[in-house]
């Protein structure tokens, strides 16, 4: 009945999300460092992907678990590889993990979330809620070994595995949040002129979705490499290369023998990174989210 | 009665999940899982040697028959013998599963309690220090991996370098006191992992439930904290950690800890799965995949009725 | 002149947010007589909710404080007062309606463990006590055949049964001091008038005092002997309800008075709104709050805040008020 | 607060579930706890491949014969034959007496449940077996094409009504095998768990269980098993048979401080109890070994040799600190490690092409110049592995202790020569898979392999490790020729050449032991020839030749005998071994005090 409740409340939701967003994001500090840290993991990967260091991670010259010294600052393992340059050429390993299946499993599992969304109680929804359903309730080394054995050999078997288990839950987030807006009045607005609905689906209610699937992919990277630990150590995982898990899976015995390098230095790049994504992913969700007004 | 009736009804939709579940997983096993013929056949082996075998592991039928002659078993829960030592499936899961559920248990109860405690703990002081320092601590141990954890808890408790209290490895259990020595160091590292996560997410459950208009309500009618807490917001937040423990249970008891069980030599269903995994054990991993299935289903039904249990607003219909 | 139940003095209240201190309400002062029913009256954002919050210490902290001031209950200083020694006074001394009918109860508990719980609390009841002396609240608020609703949940029944229950609850034990945030605002028309009307008799028939606090003129003048309008934190104006609805003194109360649809007259032309936007309480403009979006507006309000100034217990802050009712310019 | 009570209540319900099983009343009872590396799968003679399954399947079955505890080189004596057998001229007809009175462990298989007498009939049933598909043998290459009839017999559907004519039991406790060609070996192979005397009773009672359910008349009977333990107890009805110390080969000088004069005189078993562990990680073991009483056997792990061992040559030495706790022996095992190259691949191995051929012979040779011997003992096998040229290790009597070596230099430099002479370029090089399961060990001996072979110029991107998630898919691909190159270790199964030469033996190919689908003419022949023979200086110098036709034509990168270092607790006697056979000698351990 009174106008003026509407009128004022108004220009506040007008701001947009992201601009917010990035506004709380750069005032918090853990958020910020954190975020530096992993920009700083990234640089070290693409360094290795270009080339420029780790390149001798699988030189045998060294000797047998020697110690620290200025040509291996971190030792060498059994056979005498340097630990240093293994740790390094691993976090290429980590981002190329982390990376394909953040990507790959946030698409599918926004793409699929929004339609069963979107269509609601139709097939489509059930058939996506029936293979969420399905998937999650398959044990999830069983299925990511028998994903590993199906594409033995290739070097993307458990990548793939872990897209096809780690997408349900994105899915879910999404689908639920679709299901709210899809009541919104812009949704209505776009039917109402007639917009075909994979328009509506993609062009209007997805971006609203943005915030989530960006979240859920810090998420799913964390996930994704320290799975790839897990599996490599149940020898799963990567099949060429080497990476922080199979210095770690290196290490089991070693470390019982008291060589402590591999494992440590393994461990410790692990940690950090996980850490400082994890912290990431926190300040991002704070910031992205909308309820949230002070610490 | 009305409850039975419902969950008869509900496990009926349930099947289209054991379907797709056992279905996936028996594809990925038939047409990928590693080929057992070859660990059968001797040192120095003849094709015919090779075709026999092939035979008696039914590998040279047709992928239906086999699917519906698994359903079967499934319908029966008789899944025949294992492939590799040709005992009794059966007998093999009654042998291990209780072995994974004593060793696993105390940890994920424990993990979720002291997860819960923790998580009230947080939500109360919500922004303080304590909640500050609690969270922050969550963050570590969701960031250390599991192996790490296993490796490093059995160095500093477990071998001699270490304190060396506890066993190294195995599981010669006959009494509670070996129980408690062979549990602990595993069971720490599980709730050391698990205490992260669950802290975290059961504070954000809790928190929610704080910002609710009706506990505004009941703290302006001078409600006790304690109350507050433990009945206003508790009741109210059960949903949600209900059904995230439940949803766990189905994985714990089938697939068990499977690298605490591969690490510490603990001959539970989880390390009978792997091998089972890796030598294409296939009699294993039928029942293993089905069962878990089934109890998901189940869980599936426990869940509803236990939301009608907490929220009257649910009704079974 | 008797002493007042409620006193609030120079109340200031900060909220610390990501982007700065907010200062959501400066410098409140305002009285409740006993008996009496207040109208505390503003935008959505201009610190009323905050107010009644205060009141009953109910201010989330953080991020929310109070800087300075002072809230005395029959000359008890509540400011300040312990966390126990406060779950006295709520619900016993002072209790509050909520907005939303709809949450403001817990779902999961039946009416009758919500309302006995506060009896067997403050007034020492027995259950049984409790739960006839609930059955009496619910049939005093209207509630048909109550001992048998007593035992539903909240979802069970109409937003307007649920905020009578509210109201039942307030007053079960009672209190001297009724705070009612937006009552009816969730509620359609109709009921809104039926639970107000049930407000107000109750309230004659027990004497508590009540503070309303609405952004809705209509309820003000259906319910209230005095308004306070407050505008981004402060005081505008206090008024009883008569002078303020016959010659609104500040331009802000008028505005609100204007934006009134009135059913009389004849010719209805689109409603007249107060022109701009609520400021942000982070960059308030220099001078008076409203000066944006005063007709008035001059250099002077520019200048410096307006002072709260009574005159014949009519109080406004600004340099140009309206004549007072009565005067003749 | 409900899931507190219902998550108490499951607790403690499950400690009565999986926490307390069945405890040991092992007060009073001497108890030894044995440890292995690895565990075995099926208990069914019919399918002990593995030492693991022996190390069961020798202490719950008979053998008709077995090996002298003591006496090394490898003495073979009659176990359960009254003597040894009585062999024709020709070498074709064995006769064999068993012992009488001899009784199967009391089973539920048996009609009234009490163990029945054990036959010669039974001793011909448990070789049947072999040859019926049903049972699943792994060791019934040992005398497929051997013995008389068999193959008509299975061909006729392996029915245990019809005779064999070539295994008879002539009356209750005589046996008699009449061979198509001479086979010196015949004896080992009866001392064999394959050639485990089972009941038929049993075989049928427990179906395909009975490879989890052993009835024998060993000397230990099965309690429990799984994948982590095998649990054994005395067999009460087992034969007395006092010890005789000297005829096992007791000598003062070597056994003397293991105090096995002890036991002289005494009836095996010795122990009332007998637990196997199998314990894969090495450290796990060895923890578990040296804390207290968990396990009273172990080897030592590679990464902690040093802190362990005072001297590694000429003799092993232990630091006095574990001196004074264990006892020790070392061994070279009775096997080898070598790297095979796939003959069957035309891009390494034989090809139509001649031409081609002959740059393969040289990218082989070139490879194996490059391979560092001195470097994958030292890393992997303590620096105490014996290096030996060719397939016929160390410890069998033919080995030739002074033959030509030059198959075992690493010169990176000649290999690189080697390529270019052959005209072998980068690019022409072709791409080796080097076929392995996914491990660590073995995915690091691929990485060292990788390394060197980069020395002689071959680029790093075409050497790719080709992991198989499990050894049924490696074995597979090897079986079905599908890798270039193999690491293999192959286990002797009786102390005779013939068993590592027959791995070169051109109808051996794939799927057979023959992985590197060696198939020389020549080479066949000798062996054809030399199979028959007893052993004599001829069958020796026939040995050393087909040796040097391997190393020639460079089909394999061979070959290290690991050395094997034996640890037991000081209150164990004993004389470990786990070459030939395996376990073989548990029934003799005991312990000093009975377990508390």
């Amino acid at each position: 009945m009174n106008t003026l409740a509407e009128e004022t409340s108004l220009p506040k939701e007008s701001e947009s999300l992201w601009g917010k967003a990035w506004y709380k994001f750069r005032r918090d500090r853990t958020g910020m460092i954190a975020l530096g840290v992993v920009i700083f993991f990234m640089f070290i990967a693409l360094g290795v992907w270009a080339g420029l260091w780790g390149s001798g991670w699988s030189n045998v010259g060294g000797d047998m678990w020697a110690g620290p010294s200025p040509e291996h600052w971190l030792g060498t393992n059994i056979i005498g590889q340097d630990i240093y340059s293994r740790a390094i050429y691993s976090t290429k390993t980590a981002f190329e993990v982390g990376m394909v299946v953040a990507i790959l499993s946030t698409i599918l599992g926004g793409i699929l979330g929004a339609l069963s969304g979107y269509f609601t109680n139709s097939w489509v929804d059930e058939l996506i809620l029936w293979l969420m359903g399905v998937l999650d309730s398959i044990p999830f080394y069983l299925f990511v070994a028998a994903i590993a054995y199906a594409l033995q050999g290739y070097p993307y078997s458990m990548h793939i595995a872990m897209i096809a288990t780690f997408w349900t839950t994105t899915a879910r987030l999404v689908r639920g949040e679709v299901i709210k807006l899809k009541n919104f009045e812009f949704v209505e607005a776009a039917r109402a002129i007639g917009l075909p609905q994979g328009k509506i689906i993609f062009r209007h209610i997805m971006p609203n979705t943005f915030h989530i699937l960006l979240v859920q992919a810090t998420i799913v990277f964390v996930g994704a490499i320290k799975s790839e630990v897990i599996l490599s150590f149940l020898g799963l995982g990567v099949v060429d290369g080497v990476s922080w898990g199979l210095m770690i899976a290196e290490s089991t015995q070693e470390v019982q023998a008291g060589h402590y390098s591999n494992f440590l230095t393994a461990s410790t790049f692990l940690f950090v990174l996980v850490m400082a994504f994890n912290m990431f992913s926190d300040s991002l969700q704070d910031a992205l989210d909308p309820k949230k007004v002070s610490a | 009665m009305e409850m039975l009736q419902y969950a008869l009804r509900k496990f009926i939709t349930g099947i289209p999940l054991i379907i797709g579940v056992t279905l996936i997983s028996f594809l990925l096993m038939v047409y990928f899982g590693p080929d057992k013929t070859y660990e059968l056949v001797g040192k120095n082996a003849t094709e015919e040697q090779i075709q026999e075998i092939r035979h008696q592991l039914g590998y040279d039928k047709p992928f239906v028959a086999r699917y519906l002659e698994y359903l079967k078993e499934l319908a029966t829960f008789d899944f025949g013998y294992s492939d590799s030592t040709g005992e009794r499936v059966n007998s093999i899961l009654k042998r291990t599963v209780p072995i994974s559920l004593a060793l696993i248990t105390p940890g994920f109860v424990l993990g979720n309690l002291l997860g819960i405690a923790l998580a009230l703990v947080a939500a109360y002081y919500r922004g303080h220090w304590l909640d500050k320092l609690i969270m922050g601590g969550s963050v570590v141990g969701m960031s250390v991996s599991f192996l790490i954890v296993i490796i490093a808890f059995q160095i500093l408790l477990s071998s001699n370098d270490g304190l060396g209290w506890f066993p190294v490895r195995g599981w010669n259990v006959y009494s509670f006191w070996d129980y408690l020595r062979y549990i602990t160091v595993p069971t720490l590292a599980t709730v050391f992992v698990a205490l992260g996560y669950n802290t975290r997410f059961y504070r954000a459950v809790i928190v929610e439930e704080m910002g609710r208009d009706h506990v505004r309500t009941a703290k302006a009618f001078g409600t006790p904290p304690g109350e507050l807490l433990f009945k206003h917001i508790l009741k109210n937040a059960m949903i949600p950690i209900i059904t995230r423990i439940m949803f766990s249970i189905p994985l714990v008891v089938i697939s068990g800890s499977l690298l605490v069980e591969s690490y510490f030599g603990i001959p539970g269903v989880g390390k009978v799965t792997f091998d089972a995994i890796t030598t294409g054990d296939q009699p294993i991993l039928k029942a293993v995949v089905g069962i878990t299935a089934v109890l998901f289903v189940i869980v599936l039904i426990l869940n509803d009725i236990f939301y009608k249990l907490v929220d009257p607003r649910v009704s079974l219909k | 002149m008797t002493q007042p139940l409620l006193s609030v003095k120079d109340l200031v209240i900060e909220f610390s947010t990501q982007r700065g201190i907010v200062r959501a309400i400066d410098g409140v002062t305002f009285d409740i007589m006993p008996g009496e029913t207040l109208g505390l009256v503003g935008e959505s954002g201009c610190g009323k909710s905050v107010t009644s919050l205060a009141i009953l210490g109910l201010i989330p902290s953080p991020p929310g404080r109070i800087v300075s001031g002072s809230i005395k209950l029959e000359g008890r200083e509540l400011v300040g007062l312990s966390e126990s020694d406060y779950r006295h006074i709520r619900g016993k001394e002072i209790s509050m309606i909520f907005q939303e009918p709809m949450t403001a109860l817990n779902p999961v508990f039946t009416i009758a463990t919500q309302m006995t719980d506060v009896l067997m609390r403050h007034q020492g009841m027995t259950r049984k006590q409790a739960r006839n002396r609930a059955i009496e609240m619910l049939a005093l608020v209207g509630i048909p055949s109550p001992q048998k609703r007593i035992d539903e949940y909240p979802h069970q029944m109409s937003g307007g049964m649920r905020q009578r229950v509210m109201i039942g609850m307030a007053l079960s034990c009672n209190p001297k001091l009724l705070l009612a945030d937006e009552p009816t605002t969730a509620l359609d028309v109709t009921t809104q008038a039926q639970v107000l009307e049930q407000m107000v008799k109750l309230q004659d028939e027990l004497g508590t005092s009540v503070v309303l606090v609405t952004h809705d003129l209509g309820v003000v003048a259906q319910s209230c002997s005095r308004a306070v309008v407050m505008y981004a934190g402060r005081i505008a104006e206090e008024s009883a309800i008569q002078p303020l609805f016959q010659a609104p003194r500040h331009p802000y109360s008028e505005g609100l008075l204007k934006s009134i649809p009135r059913i009389r007259e004849e010719k209805l032309d689109e409603l007249p709104t107060i022109p701009g936007t609520v400021p942000d309480l982070l960059h308030l403009p220099a001078g008076c709050r409203f000066v944006d979006r005063c007709y008035k507006a001059d250099a002077a309000c520019h200048q410096q805040e307006p002072p709260l100034e009574w005159q014949n217990n009519q109080a406004v802050a600004c340099y140009h008020p309206n004549p007072a009712a009565g005067s003749n310019a | 607060m409900i899931i507190r009570a219902c998550a108490l209540l499951f607790l403690s319900s499950l400690l009565l579930a999986g926490g307390c099983s069945d405890g040991p009343k092992t007060t009073g009872m001497k108890v030894y706890r044995h440890s292995l590396n690895g565990s075995p799968t099926s208990l069914d003679p019919a399918q002990s491949a593995t030492i693991y399954a022996n190390h069961v399947v020798v202490n719950i079955y008979d053998t008709l014969y077995s090996y002298k505890y003591l006496a090394r080189p490898y003495q073979i004596k009659p176990n359960l034959a009254a003597a040894m057998p009585d062999v024709s001229e020709d070498g074709l007809t064995y006769t064999i007496r068993i012992k009488k009175g001899v009784e199967f462990t009391d089973d539920p298989a048996f009609p009234d449940g009490k163990g029945r007498e054990l036959t010669a009939a039974d001793f011909v049933y448990s070789l049947k077996r072999h040859f019926d598909p049903k049972t699943r043998s792994q060791g019934s290459w040992f005398w497929s094409g051997r013995i008389k009839g068999m193959a008509d017999w299975k061909q006729a559907g392996s029915d245990y009504d019809k005779e064999v004519e070539g295994l008879k039991a002539l009356d209750r406790y005589t046996i008699r095998i009449i061979l198509n060609k001479p086979f010196p070996q015949l004896v080992h192979t009866l001392a064999q768990g394959y050639s485990a005397i089972v009941p038929h009773e049993a075989v049928n009672y427990y179906g395909r269980e009975f490879s989890v359910r052993p009835v024998g008349s060993g000397p230990f009977r099965l309690q429990t098993f799984d994948s982590v333990r095998a649990v054994l107890v005395r067999n009460p009805k087992y034969r007395k048979e006092p010890i005789d110390l000297a005829y096992e080969g007791y000598d003062e000088a070597i056994h003397g401080k293991f105090g096995i004069e002890k036991i002289e005189g005494r009836a095996p078993p010795l122990v009332d109890r007998l637990e196997i562990h199998f314990i894969q990680e090495s450290l796990s073991r060895w923890n578990s070994f040296t804390k207290g009483d968990e396990i009273q056997y172990a080897g030592i792990p590679k990464e902690l040799l040093d802190d362990v061992l005072a001297r590694k040559q000429p003799n092993v030495l232990l630091k006095p600190e574990y001196a004074q706790r264990f006892f020790m022996t070392s061994g070279i095992e009775t096997g080898f490690v070598h790297t095979d190259f796939n003959m069957a691949d035309p891009e390494i191995g034989y090809n139509k092409d001649k031409r081609r051929e002959e740059m393969n012979h040289a990218l082989r040779c070139a490879i194996r110049y490059a391979f560092n011997w001195h470097e994958r003992n030292k890393r992997f096998y303590n620096d105490m592995g014996v290096i030996f040229p060719g397939i016929i290790p160390p410890v069998v009597p033919e080995y030739d202790p002074d033959g030509p070596k030059d198959s075992l230099e690493y010169s990176p430099e000649k290999g690189k020569k080697l390529l270019e002479e052959a005209g072998w370029t980068a690019d022409k090089l072709p791409t080796l898979t080097y076929g392995g399961v996914a491990q660590v060990d073995t995915r690091q001996i691929f990485e060292q392999y990788r390394g060197w072979l980069t020395k002689i110029g071959y680029p790093k991107e075409k050497i790719v490790f080709d992991s198989y998630a499990s050894f049924g898919d490696f074995n597979k691909a090897v079986k079905q020729a599908k890798i270039k190159i193999v690491g293999m270790g192959w286990g002797l199964d009786y102390p005779d050449a013939e068993n590592t030469l027959q791995l070169f033996y051109g109808p051996n190919g794939s799927p057979g032991s023959n992985n590197a689908n060696f198939n020389d003419p020549e080479y066949n022949r000798l062996y054809e020839q030399s199979a028959v023979m007893q052993p004599s200086p001829e069958r020796t110098k026939l040995y050393r030749r087909m040796n040097q036709i391997v190393l020639d034509s460079c089909v394999t990168i061979s070959g290290l005998s690991r050395q094997e270092i034996l640890l037991w607790h000081k209150n164990v006697v004993s004389y470990p071994d786990r070459s030939i056979v395996g376990g073989f000698h548990l029934k003799y351990v005991d312990i000093e005090e009975a377990g508390k």
